[in-house]
């Protein structure tokens, strides 16, 4: 459920290359489920920007984002104390409901943020959880120790090798027993044309797109799906595996 | 309110608004996801979805890009289609909203955009059809029949032909020469006019070297906009009869008493929304003081009050 | 240094300059003004205030109005006349000015444009001669030589007729087809194109509830209009074989890249320069820090480069 | 000469009905002879704001201002601490080799602020000065006490005579031997208008128009006078009696 407020900054720290976590105060923050995100209005800026929410409790919630632009850049040199004007509640997020008794959970880059919450609440359920991580490179890795910490099987790939396995997620994957019920997955296109081959089960996915609104009103980030046409703000950003349409994306 | 004590109702040929506040087509949906954030019967009325005769996906994405106060959208009419419309949007509108809407038609030839309105003139819960000749992201269709005065006029006569509800005719910025498309709608039978649509801009990433937007170019809103709306809703106003809805980069309460000054009966609010999704709101509560600042006991004395002397 | 060496070097007809960043027509004087805040000669050349051949003083006041991210203005080219620019003027920017200048001409018939250029063509210290058939804010001339293919290319043929200097028509964005514009000068023998101009625009002052322009209307720019810039850049570029400076909004170096890559072989900084004095020196050295970012080598490599694939 | 740097606010407050004063510290600013102005950017706003110069020194100056538009009101809520982009010494301001011994200084509303320097460095230079003041009413009178202090004969004239006199300017001016070498005045132009057919010396007026620069580039703030088109900015504000067109001014 949407809401507008204004937070304030608790913490705002790098954690890896590029990679920031900006923990916001605030009780009225909507979020239910793992996998939602916030709407950032960055001062100067005309459009809000769509960020990942990697957990929340009753008091707060944690932004995590790659600079990437000028939106994320200035957000990343905000600092504790100030405002910042938040829409949040947004996007239906994973269906907790479908993980059967072993989810893998599978994110590439900025597609890991939403992970930590998603673990948290899969353990909580008492799912045996199998968590897969690629990245580039050493320092660009985050999140690694704290999903461990909560419970998860965590596996890292990265493409040069500085870090864990080398290679990509779907060598990870090779890795592991191929005994899972369900998929969770959060990461850029080419990952998702990779993992989809392999798997053979099903599975959701998390979509991106450049937004205008992120609450559905003006169809910016439309796709199309076996079920017609649909809004990656509002009806996703997490679709089923079955409804995706993979010849549509690029 | 009854209409009489309401310092800010207008009306739009015939049809009473509460106030001049009107959600502007593209930015509001069909009405109900406003409607979970808040009582939509506040808003004067709203204009709803470009709506085609067939369903439309619209463009490939990415279709918005960033802007110095505004944006570009490249959405190409996404619509569900006109029989969708009317069997599955308006009667779930109806549950949230006692008011008349205005029905915005999108079409690619004079028969479709006749062929829409017919079906759009039976339904009770349309108060206006607002015909959009001005779309920027569709090919052989929209803007070209808002650049040219002949095919304005047109569209104009055709839809006029098929409806007995006021035809406001929604205006293409892109021109040399605003005026002579306002006439010949004018003269073509049309009721009203609204202006305007969204500027052609194109933003380009330096990253990947290449148009942000995939169709390329794409309409340009927001508050960048206003001093282009304002302009041309002053020289229409100037020029033809009709009542005007103004809309471009209006986003507060004084952006509307602006355009009202230029000749606006009542305003739209677009991109506005997009951002600040309670802007509606919070410029209908804000209008009353704003008016008080600027000695305007009521907000209908004042459409074209920049005209004077 | 060595053009060979300098990234920032680029071409326009065969002038060389040092670097792609020219300070607007109407936003830098002649020069002197600004060579009292810093060398100008840091500059790749710049565009003198627009010059018609009487004198002129110009709109009554105010002239000046405040947009979001933009500006109004209308000035309506003031200027001390041909003679006055070239027995005054040019002397007195000489002693602090020692590359070509891009002399700015502008005109209220096909003769007075011919008559200004072809006095302005026996200056050596001009470069390119800039047409301006596009100013909003005269009446009987100005905007209406640059909304009409035909005009246009009256303009353009009567200036090359009277010089051997390179010839660039700068265009109004206040048209619904700007490339059939751009491809009449070009058959008329233009040898550049500058755009855009500013937009029509208007601001009302809610207080005194009229224009705030004694004008009315005036010429819109500033960051706002950056997106129609480089729209109309891009299409320029696809549709025409000649040289192109871009201009509308640019304040950045990251404004320049994007201007560049939409088409643009030099960039003009315009409004900017009135609120930032010291914008272009600081473009300047900015853009070798942006071009690293972008994985730019050379600047001149990227011109029209939004265009490949 | 005009210097744009960033200077700290050192206060900010009001100083009489819609009307304060901000003290900003720094050195280099430029200023040199009373009744130039400052042009300040507001964040937000494109435009910067011409804002009087009520006095300066070696360490900071003065701009005094009435809240007129959003540009004001926005300044009038800054907090000492912050920094504010300003363009400083612009203007020719008041000629002070011509005052003769007794010169006679009038100001309307928001014409007093340059009065403050103007007097400091006639007072300064030996002369006698007479200064008259107009306001509307009492509560937007200000200045009065800290001109007297200054070593000036001050005379308030308002409106509703709920200070001072009753009347305008001119009728301050006619309680006052007629024995002035010479005039300053800044003031709105109904002001004007009225001392022009009251005084038979020579004086400056200084002149207000909307400005783009603010420093001689975009001829935004045109004016016509007797010896040619001048920039109200560059070579003004101030004007001679001599070279002025009233018929020109409204």
């Amino acid at each position: 459920m949407l809401k507008q407020n204004v937070f304030e900054i608790y913490r705002n720290y790098m954690i890896a290359k590029d990679t920031f976590v900006m923990v916001l105060k605030g009780e009225e923050h909507g979020f239910t489920v793992p996998g939602q995100f916030a709407n950032v209005k960055v001062p100067g800026l005309y459009l809000r920007r769509p960020i990942s929410v990697s957990d929340y409790n009753d008091g707060q919630f944690a932004l995590m984002y790659k600079t990437v632009g000028v939106g994320t850049e200035q957000m990343s040199m905000m600092k504790p104390g100030e405002k910042v004007d938040v829409l949040t509640g947004l996007g239906n997020g994973y269906d907790l409901e479908k993980s059967g008794d072993k989810p893998l959970l599978i994110a590439g880059g900025s597609g890991v943020p939403p992970m930590y919450k998603l673990i948290k609440s899969l353990v909580a359920q008492g799912k045996t959880v199998d968590c897969v991580l690629g990245f580039n490179s050493m320092e660009e890795v985050f999140l690694f120790d704290e999903l461990r910490a909560l419970g998860a099987n965590v596996l890292v790939a990265t493409v040069n090798g500085s870090y864990g396995l080398k290679g990509f997620v779907t060598d990870a994957i090779a890795a592991l027993p191929q005994d899972h019920s369900f998929f969770y997955t959060c990461g850029p296109m080419p990952m998702y044309n990779a993992i989809r081959k392999v798997l053979d089960i099903e599975g959701q996915y998390s979509f991106e797109e450049r937004m205008g609104c992120g609450f559905g009103a003006c169809m910016g980030c439309s796709m199309m799906t076996r079920s017609g046409a649909k809004r990656v703000c509002k009806d996703g950003p997490v679709f089923n595996s079955e409804d995706i349409i993979w010849e549509d994306q690029k | 309110m009854s209409g009489k004590q309401n310092r800010l109702s207008v009306e739009l040929c015939g049809l009473a608004l509460d106030n001049p506040i009107i959600p502007a087509s593209g930015t509001f949906g069909y009405g109900y996801e406003f409607a979970e954030l808040y009582d939509i019967n506040i808003l004067g009325s709203f204009s709803f979805k470009g709506t085609t005769y067939e369903p439309r996906f619209g463009n490939q994405t990415p279709r918005i890009a960033e802007c110095s106060m505004g944006m570009l959208n490249s959405i190409g009419l996404q619509n569900p289609g006109v029989h969708a419309v009317i069997e599955q949007e308006l009667p779930k509108l109806r549950q949230v909203f006692d008011k008349k809407v205005i029905a915005n038609v999108g079409g690619f030839s004079v028969e479709e955009y006749a062929k829409t309105a017919a079906l759009l003139d039976e339904c009770e819960q349309v108060g206006i059809i607002e015909v959009n000749i001005s779309c920027p992201n569709v090919h052989n269709g929209g803007m070209s029949f808002g650049t040219d005065p002949k095919a304005a006029a047109e569209v104009t006569a055709a839809v006029k032909e098929v409806t007995k509800k006021p035809v406001f005719m929604k205006l293409s910025p892109n021109v040399a020469d605003i005026v002579s498309i306002a006439k010949a709608c004018e003269d073509a039978g049309a009721d009203g006019i609204s202006l305007i649509n969204t500027l052609l801009g194109m933003r380009i990433d330096l990253r990947r070297k290449k148009p942000v937007l995939a169709n390329k170019m794409g309409g340009f809103s927001g508050e960048a906009v206003f001093p282009v709306a304002v302009r041309m809703v002053y020289q229409v106003y100037e020029a033809v009869k009709l009542p005007i809805i103004g809309m471009g980069g209006v986003s507060s309460a004084e952006g509307v008493i602006e355009m009202m000054l230029a000749g606006a009966s009542a305003v739209q609010i677009g991109a506005a929304n997009l951002v600040e999704p309670f802007i509606c709101p919070k410029i209908i509560s804000e209008l009353p003081t704003a008016m008080d600042k600027y000695g305007i006991k009521n907000i209908k004395d004042i459409i074209g009050g920049a005209h004077n002397g």
